[in-house]
């Protein structure tokens, strides 16, 4: 296990490095961000005074290796568009997305298991046609489109719910319910196939031939064998929703890493950028690693 | 059901009924489009930025005031010294926020910080650049205020000085501002909101409201949907299409000009006719009550009505498609390559509706014979296309942009658009410089006279660009407030003006 | 019960060669769903190939006076039956004529992940542990690399043409691919077929594309119909953000992401085209389920004509 | 008419697909008393499972459907009672235990926990539940139970696997025991201890066991009664002994007479050929596990060698590592005096042509999205200089003749074809290449005993017409006996004893061989009865 998590961690250091070099170099291509933060009518003087404070005037590879040498000792730079430590302004907004992942992931998880185990008990029976359809069409519509409509409807005609922001529980109702439709649909297919194909196994047939009841037959038998390939795809969706529900974050005015990192892509604020990259790649690492601790244990055939 | 998720129903529409009544007795709720980056004073000539600090926590030396003009702030009054030298007299016994005392010091101090070089301030670069300031402290309420070249116009200038005490850093943003105004910053929780209240200490009359939230929203629809469920009391901007009750929403010239910018070097755009074809082809009529809010004005100059100098009597250019081919087909005959493909580039985000705008022009052009194709942009790019120096190989361009000029005086613009050397501009004509020049040191009615002719010029002979229009903004204000926004809604929002019925 | 199957009787004579072409569209007639979604699918085609065409001219029509103009007014004629946009112009048409891009782009995009992500992945799961660890680091990296940010990177460096943002979702959509395919490859690797197949001497290269390929290529197929709604989606997005296709081009992600201010006021603008994606798609999953059986032998005989008799 | 504890009187079962409507029982009767024993015999498809399925309401309706008949438990019919009725009784009054015990249990849960389940299913306490696992465990043999109840079934071998089966079904002490194929795929000793534990439980419980199996050495050995079942209808009852002594049914005679390991023995080949393979020194290590240790030997062409040997005796890493599907760790293997283990890609290639392998699964081992034609024609793509392209379709006709099939059915795709046929085309598929040697890894063991004749009696002829060698691995004794000239006997990666076949079978050297022939069953119930005295003997001498 030690062994395992060693190499893993090898393995994620590399991809980091890889991902650092290729953002750096990359990102910096896209321009320069001086226009970007002084007034139009700025002087050229003005221009190359910015440049020169945020060490833009250096050749690439020098601002590469003066980058890395500041990163070794876990200083991400500051942003240039709020004058404070990137690392601090990418921390505040993945606080927010964590949350509200896994605030997600967890009620998509919880209803997509129950409904695909329950439309997979009854293959082509009525709940199996509706889950299916509204499933497919809930992974197939436009979620601003859905966000801007859940407004409309439940805010300001209903009044119901808050339209956006953050505070109290309430405000996390209508972000998290468009958030969870895409992966309910999908992850719900997901459930139905591995728990058709579970149900059909051969160990359920021993449980039915022992006389257990339906319900643990399902949710205990099938369930936790039917897990193993829901589970991947249940990392791929928390993935997603870690790089940041952008269009999500950005109606509901809800302050996590995905507004964030629009915002500084298209502000060149290049050090927020970097650093919100970095954390969420180490929080996919991360999330990766607990989804193979997570095989394991599902699985006792499954060791590292 | 059981009774525990029937009680839980309960609970859940008790709160929500709670949302609409969150807006409540003396404070507001102000929804801005996006997210403060910074919360410095120097640089509140941002429109989000303004619109939180701007004579609310910060004032300025003089006030700019579109209907009765320039009018005292924190400088009683003033009186030019001559040779570009102006003394101020400053109000006594005004206080900061954290109880230290408002001088000459403090003024004299915020106009070296607004020009500093280790931070970018806004208002130091857009209003001052090009122009050395330097102050002599009379005594601890007088102040000269010289500048270099002479500014006829330096009180006006004063009034986008925002005067911070005099221990702000040279060299970094502040992150709690302190000013002089009727409220103090109590709290900016980070991607959420900001929180002001009434400064018990003011010297001015105590405002009605006393206090206000500030939350970021950017999507118009959300703004306009949070007013109208009460949990916002103001929005400032919100787009056409949202602005659709007329108990809550208000339209007001919000001092911005749309218009291309034509960079006559390049050919066909060096040839006037062309250049005049570009201007006729173009029904504007059609575009105001359509894409564009009613009330939408046609632009004949870069400044809106408000500025000194507007010229009243020119004439948009008329929609004459017939013309507009004409002249087209006389320079193709003068061999000017007419057919070279021309790219318009419109910004995105720019105004609700670019889009729209954008592909309309388009269309017209077309129609008309040219040979044009649309680029939209993000800002970045449009900024390396707009702005000296001009990428190479670029060809010819029209590029869409929009100017906000609220400040009364067309210096602010004209030499930055227009003259050889300026920022933004697409034209070397050294007549245009040396009107330009002249108007600039100019004052009172020659001034206004010689800015009229310069409009003129620019629209009549040169036809330096295509002028569009003058823009209106739209705001949702709750009906409980007694507010109308004008054409400084802008840039600022003076909470102590707002009143509730 | 596997009696079933497993009966050992002669099976009835079939004709010599079977007229593949025939044999599908008889097997896709007996899925009425699959069969509707085919038919939807190919007025999709044909729109994109031919709307252009006829369409161009009515749907850049502008007419800024009737703008936003109801939908069902069958008084008018057939292109604004959906009603008009906010310039005017006949949102049907527009749809049709979209049609192209939209096609374009989800195609285009899924088709090189799909053949890229395969390559890699049956690289990856067939080889050496070096090269397999090299493309799984690479995976990685892309799939932390926010799309968002390359959308930016190669529309800022090359222009934002429809063809750049085909490589732009391509390259974000090749790890489900990659990781796809090799996983599969390897548990394909350990069948009998394939050490069948290393007896009688067959190539890597042989046995890779003849042997683990078309077993593994059902799958990615499912995962490509999937695709090709999200990448939909991810292009209407991006169009959201401002960072996608930009006017005059136009996709149905486009339309949408361009009719959501009118969402109160002339709901029809983002509608149309929101419902051309989702049909597009459920058709797509459609076919997609119906494909899966029709291309594993095993499964065929569902789809196949039931005969009146069996042996 | 309750006389009997299990009485299925009339019984039909259909199976509605998009194939058409099967019939997998028709009008079947037979009952079963307390402490019986009935066999229910038959091949794959002959519908054998399905009243033992009906019995526990395992059949899904649809696609099944009872059409007519009732199965009377204690002179009440089941099929009319209440699904939660039937439930009652299952796994309390009536038990069952399946052919493949590793699929056949819950792979994530602990044995401990699947033996308590049914207990706590029918109303057991929690508490106590823990305690009787232990014993259960005791009591089917399983050593260590306190510390194994928390293990999971990947932990154990396959006769312990079926041991805890058995505890599971036990658990209750059911009156019906119902066990499907019960030893079918586990080693010969490791089977004649499940039957024995079966026996042995059956005396303390008086339940009736109900036994479904292929194999009439399992009938012998174990019934009292047997049911001999095809295609759905039931052909013949009787004792064991009266069928196995005096069938009537043309079937059953067919059945009978395809019993191997009862015809004459081959005489070994002159020793005078040059020996096509000859290995010598051969060893395989999987890190510090030695799968093969120092092995050495011989085939001549024309010969058949079989290797026997249990379950990880190492007796398919030989054959893997003779086909360079395994790298070998030491030795060499000559193949007409190349070494295959040093062997250069270019000359393996060349080589691969000469050597050829069957495969244990003729399901698996055809690629099921290839017809037929592309299945053995790849021969010709691999090695273009057999045949050119325009001959290959004739020669896929002629090779289908060959094996025993039709030119027709080249179209076609694996899936449609039943075990016996795939092994076949399997075998035509190695035949394009003409060999020299073919490897046959268990080639026949999951075909059905009339099926593995016909294969066998094939690959007789294919020997006599082309002279090819078999190199012939199987665990399965009698069907070695009928068919090799030399055997070769394996244990734990190590050749124990080898010889001409009739030596290895008369007069076997080595306590293992002793032990293997001794625990393999005979068909005839009455030399069963014998052999049975002598293993027990054997069995206490041993302890």
């Amino acid at each position: 296990m030690l062994n395992f998590l060693g190499k893993r961690a090898v393995a994620s250091a590399i991809s980091l490095v890889g991902l650092v070099l290729l953002v750096f170099f990359l990102s910096r291509l896209t321009g320069d961000p001086t226009g970007l933060y002084l007034p139009l009518d700025a002087s050229e003087e003005a221009r190359n005074q910015f440049r020169e404070i945020h060490g833009l005037n250096d050749p690439l590879i020098v601002q590469f290796f003066s980058y890395m040498a500041d990163l070794i000792r876990f200083d991400f730079g500051d942003s240039i568009r709020r004058s404070e430590p990137a690392i601090d302004v990418v921390m505040r907004g993945f606080a927010w997305t964590l949350q509200l992942t896994f605030v997600t992931m967890s009620l998509v998880v919880v209803f997509a298991v129950i409904f695909g185990s329950l439309a997979a008990f009854n293959v082509g029976g009525v709940f199996d046609r509706i889950a299916t359809f509204f499933s497919l069409i809930g992974a197939s519509a436009p979620d601003f489109w859905i966000a801007i409509v859940a407004i409309v409807i439940f805010s300001v005609k209903l009044g119901w719910f808050p339209t956006s922001g953050t505070g109290t529980v309430w405000h996390w109702v209508m972000p998290v319910s468009v958030l969870f439709i895409r992966p309910f649909g999908l992850i719900l297919q997901i459930v139905r196939g591995a728990m058709i194909t579970a149900l059909g196994s051969a160990y359920v047939k021993t449980a039915r031939a022992k006389g257990i009841k339906n319900r643990p037959i399902i949710f205990v038998h099938a369930l936790r064998n039917a897990l193993l390939p829901v589970i991947t795809v249940i990392g791929d969706q928390a993935a997603a929703l870690l790089n940041g529900a952008v269009v999500i974050e950005s109606i509901f005015g809800f302050p996590g890493v995905g507004k964030l990192m629009i915002d500084s892509i298209l502000q060149r604020d290049f050090t927020v950028v970097m650093a919100a990259i970095m954390v969420t790649a180490m929080a996919i690492f991360v999330m990766n690693l607990l989804i193979d601790i997570l095989y394991s244990i599902l699985d006792p055939r499954i060791r590292y | 059901m059981t009774r525990k998720t029937h009680l839980f129903v309960a609970s859940a529409l008790a709160s929500a009924v709670a949302f609409g009544a969150q807006a409540q007795d003396n404070s507001v709720t102000v929804v801005l489009s996006e997210e403060l980056e910074i919360v410095e004073p120097c640089s509140s000539t941002k429109s989000n930025v303004g619109r939180v600090l701007f004579q609310n926590i910060s004032e300025t030396v003089t006030e700019m005031d579109p209907k009765t003009g320039l009018e005292p702030r924190l400088a009683e009054s003033w009186e030019d010294m001559g040779n570009g030298t102006w003394r101020f007299s400053l109000r006594q016994g005004v206080t900061f926020s954290d109880g230290t005392v408002m001088d000459a010091e403090d003024v004299a101090h915020s106009l070296v910080r607004m020009k500093s070089p280790d931070i970018a301030c806004e208002i130091g670069a857009k209003f001052f650049g090009g122009i050395d300031i330097t102050s002599n402290i009379i005594d601890a309420h007088t102040i000269d205020v010289t500048a270099d070249p002479a500014q006829p116009i330096l009180p006006m200038l004063m009034s986008t000085v925002t005067v911070t005490p005099q221990d702000a850093p040279l060299d970094s943003f502040v992150d709690h501002p302190i000013g002089t105004g009727p409220y103090t910053f109590d709290e900016y929780v980070r991607g959420q909101s900001i929180t002001l209240s009434a400064n018990p200490t003011y010297w001015g009359e105590q405002p009605t409201v006393q206090s206000a939230t500030y939350v970021f929203r950017s999507d118009s629809a959300v703004r306009a949907a949070m007013v109208a469920a009460g949990e916002a009391d103001i929005a400032p901007n919100i787009a056409l299409q949202d602005a659709v009750n007329p108990a809550m929403d208000f339209s007001y010239p919000n001092s911005e000009t749309v218009f291309l910018r034509i960079e006559h070097a390049q050919a066909p755009l060096n040839d006037r006719r062309v250049r005049e074809a570009l201007n006729l082809a173009v029904d504007r009529e059609a575009f105001v009550g359509t894409i564009l809010a009613d009330g939408t004005l046609l632009a004949t100059g870069i400044t809106p009505p408000s500025t000194i100098g507007y010229d009243a009597d020119l004439k948009p250019y008329a929609y004459d498609p017939d013309r507009a081919r004409a002249l087209l087909e006389e320079a193709r005959a003068d061999g000017v390559p007419v057919d070279t493909n021309i790219t318009l580039i419109g910004r995105t985000n720019n105004f609700a509706n670019v889009l729209e705008t954008m592909e309309a022009l388009l269309a017209m052009y077309q129609e008309i014979g040219f040979t044009m194709t649309l680029e939209m942009v993000e800002v970045a790019e449009w900024l390396e296309r707009y702005a000296k120096p001009f990428p190479e190989n670029r060809g010819p361009q029209l590029i869409e942009a929009q100017h906000d000029n609220a400040n009364g005086d067309p210096v602010f613009s004209m030499y930055f658009k227009y003259h050889s050397e300026g920022q933004q501009s697409g034209l070397t004509d050294p007549k245009v410089d040396a009107m330009i020049a002249e108007a600039t040191a100019a004052t009172g009615d020659e001034r206004a006279a010689k800015w009229s002719a310069l409009f003129g010029y620019l629209h009549e002979e040169s036809i330096a660009d295509v002028m569009l229009f003058h823009m209106v903004g739209f705001s949702r204000v709750n009906e409980r407030l007694d507010f109308a926004p004008s054409i400084r809604t802008n840039s600022e929002l003076q909470l102590s003006q707002i009143k509730f019925k | 019960m596997t009696q079933i199957q497993n009966q050992d009787t002669d099976l009835p004579d079939i004709p010599k060669a079977p007229n593949p072409v025939g044999q599908t569209l008889q097997m896709l007639w007996n899925d009425k769903f699959a069969f509707v979604s085919v038919v939807f699918l190919l007025i999709v085609v044909l729109c994109a190939l031919f709307g252009p065409l006829l369409l161009e001219d009515v749907a850049t029509k502008q007419n800024l006076r009737g703008r936003n103009a109801p939908p069902f007014d069958f008084s008018a004629s057939w292109p604004y039956w959906l009603g008009g946009d906010a310039l005017g112009r006949p949102l049907l048409a527009r749809i049709i004529v979209a049609a192209q891009n939209t096609i374009f782009v989800a195609a285009g995009a899924v088709f090189f992940s799909l053949i890229i992500g395969t390559a890699l992945g049956l690289v990856a799961g067939y080889t050496t542990k070096t090269w397999s660890q090299v493309i799984m680091r690479l995976a990685d990296i892309i799939m932390a690399f926010p799309s968002l940010l390359l959308a930016v990177i190669v529309l800022f460096m090359l222009d934002s043409s429809v063809f750049n943002l085909v490589i732009v979702l391509a390259i974000t959509r090749i790890p489900v691919y990659l990781r796809t395919a090799r996983a599969e490859t390897l548990e394909v690797r350990e069948r009998m077929f394939v050490q069948a197949a290393q007896v009688m001497g067959a190539s890597t290269r042989r046995i890779i594309f003849r042997h683990i390929l078309p077993v593994v290529f059902p799958t990615l197929v499912t995962i490509a119909t999937l695709d090709f709604a999200f990448v939909m989606l991810a292009e209407s997005a991006l169009s959201f953000l401002g960072i996608g296709i930009q006017p005059p081009e136009i996709t149905w992600g486009l339309m949408v992401s361009l009719g959501r201010p009118y969402l109160t006021t002339a709901w029809g603008l983002s509608l149309w085209p929101g419902l051309a994606i989702i049909l597009t798609t459920l058709s797509l999953n459609l076919v997609s389920n119906w494909m899966r059986t029709a291309l594993d032998p095993a499964q065929r005989w569902r789809l196949e004509n039931v005969r009146k008799q069996n042996g | 008419m309750g006389d009997h504890l299990l009485d299925v009187k009339n019984l039909s079962v259909d199976f509605h697909t998009t194939h058409g409507t099967v019939h997998a029982v028709r009008d079947v009767s037979w009952h079963l008393e307390r402490g019986e024993t009935l066999a229910i015999l038959g091949e794959s498809g002959s519908g054998k499972s399905v009243s033992a399925s009906a019995i526990l309401n395992l059949i899904d309706m649809p696609p099944g459907e009872i059409t007519s008949g009732e199965i009377l438990f204690e002179g009440k019919d089941v099929l009319l009672m209440s699904a939660e009725d039937r439930r009652q009784l299952n796994g309390h009054r009536i038990a069952m235990i399946f052919q493949d015990p590793l699929s056949h249990l819950n792979p994530v849960y602990s044995i401990g926990f699947q033996i308590a389940e049914t207990m706590t299913a029918h109303g057991v306490n929690k508490g106590q539940t823990r305690e009787k696992t232990i014993e259960l465990l005791a009591r089917v043999g399983i050593p260590d139970p306190d510390t194994k109840i928390d293990a999971y079934p990947h932990q154990f071998s396959g006769g312990q696997r079926q041991r805890i089966m058995i505890a599971m079904a036990l658990a209750l002490k059911p009156d019906i025991l119902i066990a499907d194929e019960p030893t079918t795929a586990l080693d010969v000793t490791v089977q004649a201890q499940i039957l024995t534990l079966l026996e042995e439980l059956q005396e303390e419980t008086g339940m009736g066991l109900l036994l479904i199996t292929h194999d009439l050495g399992v009938v012998a050995e174990v019934a009292d009664r047997v049911v001999v079942m095809n295609a759905g209808q039931i052909v013949e009852t009787g004792t064991a002994s009266g069928v196995y002594h005096s069938p009537q049914h043309p079937y059953t005679k067919k059945l009978i007479a395809a019993i191997p390991g009862e015809g004459d023995m081959a005489e070994p080949l002159g020793s005078g050929a040059e020996p096509i393979l000859e290995i010598s020194g051969l060893s395989k290590h999987y890190g510090a596990f030695v799968a093969l240790d120092d092995v050495s030997l011989t085939v001549l062409p024309g010969e058949t060698v079989a290797i026997v040997g249990e379950s990880g005796s190492g007796k398919s890493t030989l054959a893997k590592t003779i086909l360079r599907l395994e790298e070998a760790t030491g030795g060499q293997a000559l193949f007409q005096g190349q070494d295959l283990i040093r062997m250069d890609a270019n000359a393996l290639f060349k080589v691969r042509r000469d050597i050829q392998m069957v495969f244990q699964d003729p399901t698996q081992s055809l690629n099921p999205r290839m017809s037929i034609f592309d299945i053995i024609a790849e021969a010709f793509v691999i090695h273009p200089e057999i045949l050119a392209k325009q001959h290959w379709k004739a020669r896929v006709c002629e090779l289908l003749e060959q094996v025993g099939l039709k030119a027709e059915h080249m179209y076609r795709h694996p899936h449609q074809f039943s075990g016996g046929q795939r092994q076949r085309i399997a075998i035509a598929r190695t035949l394009a290449l003409e060999p020299k040697l073919i490897v046959c890894d268990e080639a026949v063991s999951a075909l059905d005993v009339s099926i593995q004749a016909q294969v066998l009696a094939l690959l007789t002829q294919l020997q006599d017409d082309l002279g090819l060698s078999f190199l012939f691995i199987a665990h399965d004794l009698p069907l070695v006996r009928d068919f090799a000239h030399r055997v070769i006997v394996m244990q734990s990666g190590k050749i124990v004893e080898q010889g001409p076949v009739e030596q290895i079978f008369d007069a076997p050297r080595e306590k293992y061989t002793r032990s293997l022939i001794a625990a393999s069953l005979s068909p005839d119930p009455d030399v069963q009865a014998v052999r049975r005295t002598a293993l027990r003997k054997m069995q206490e001498a041993a302890v």
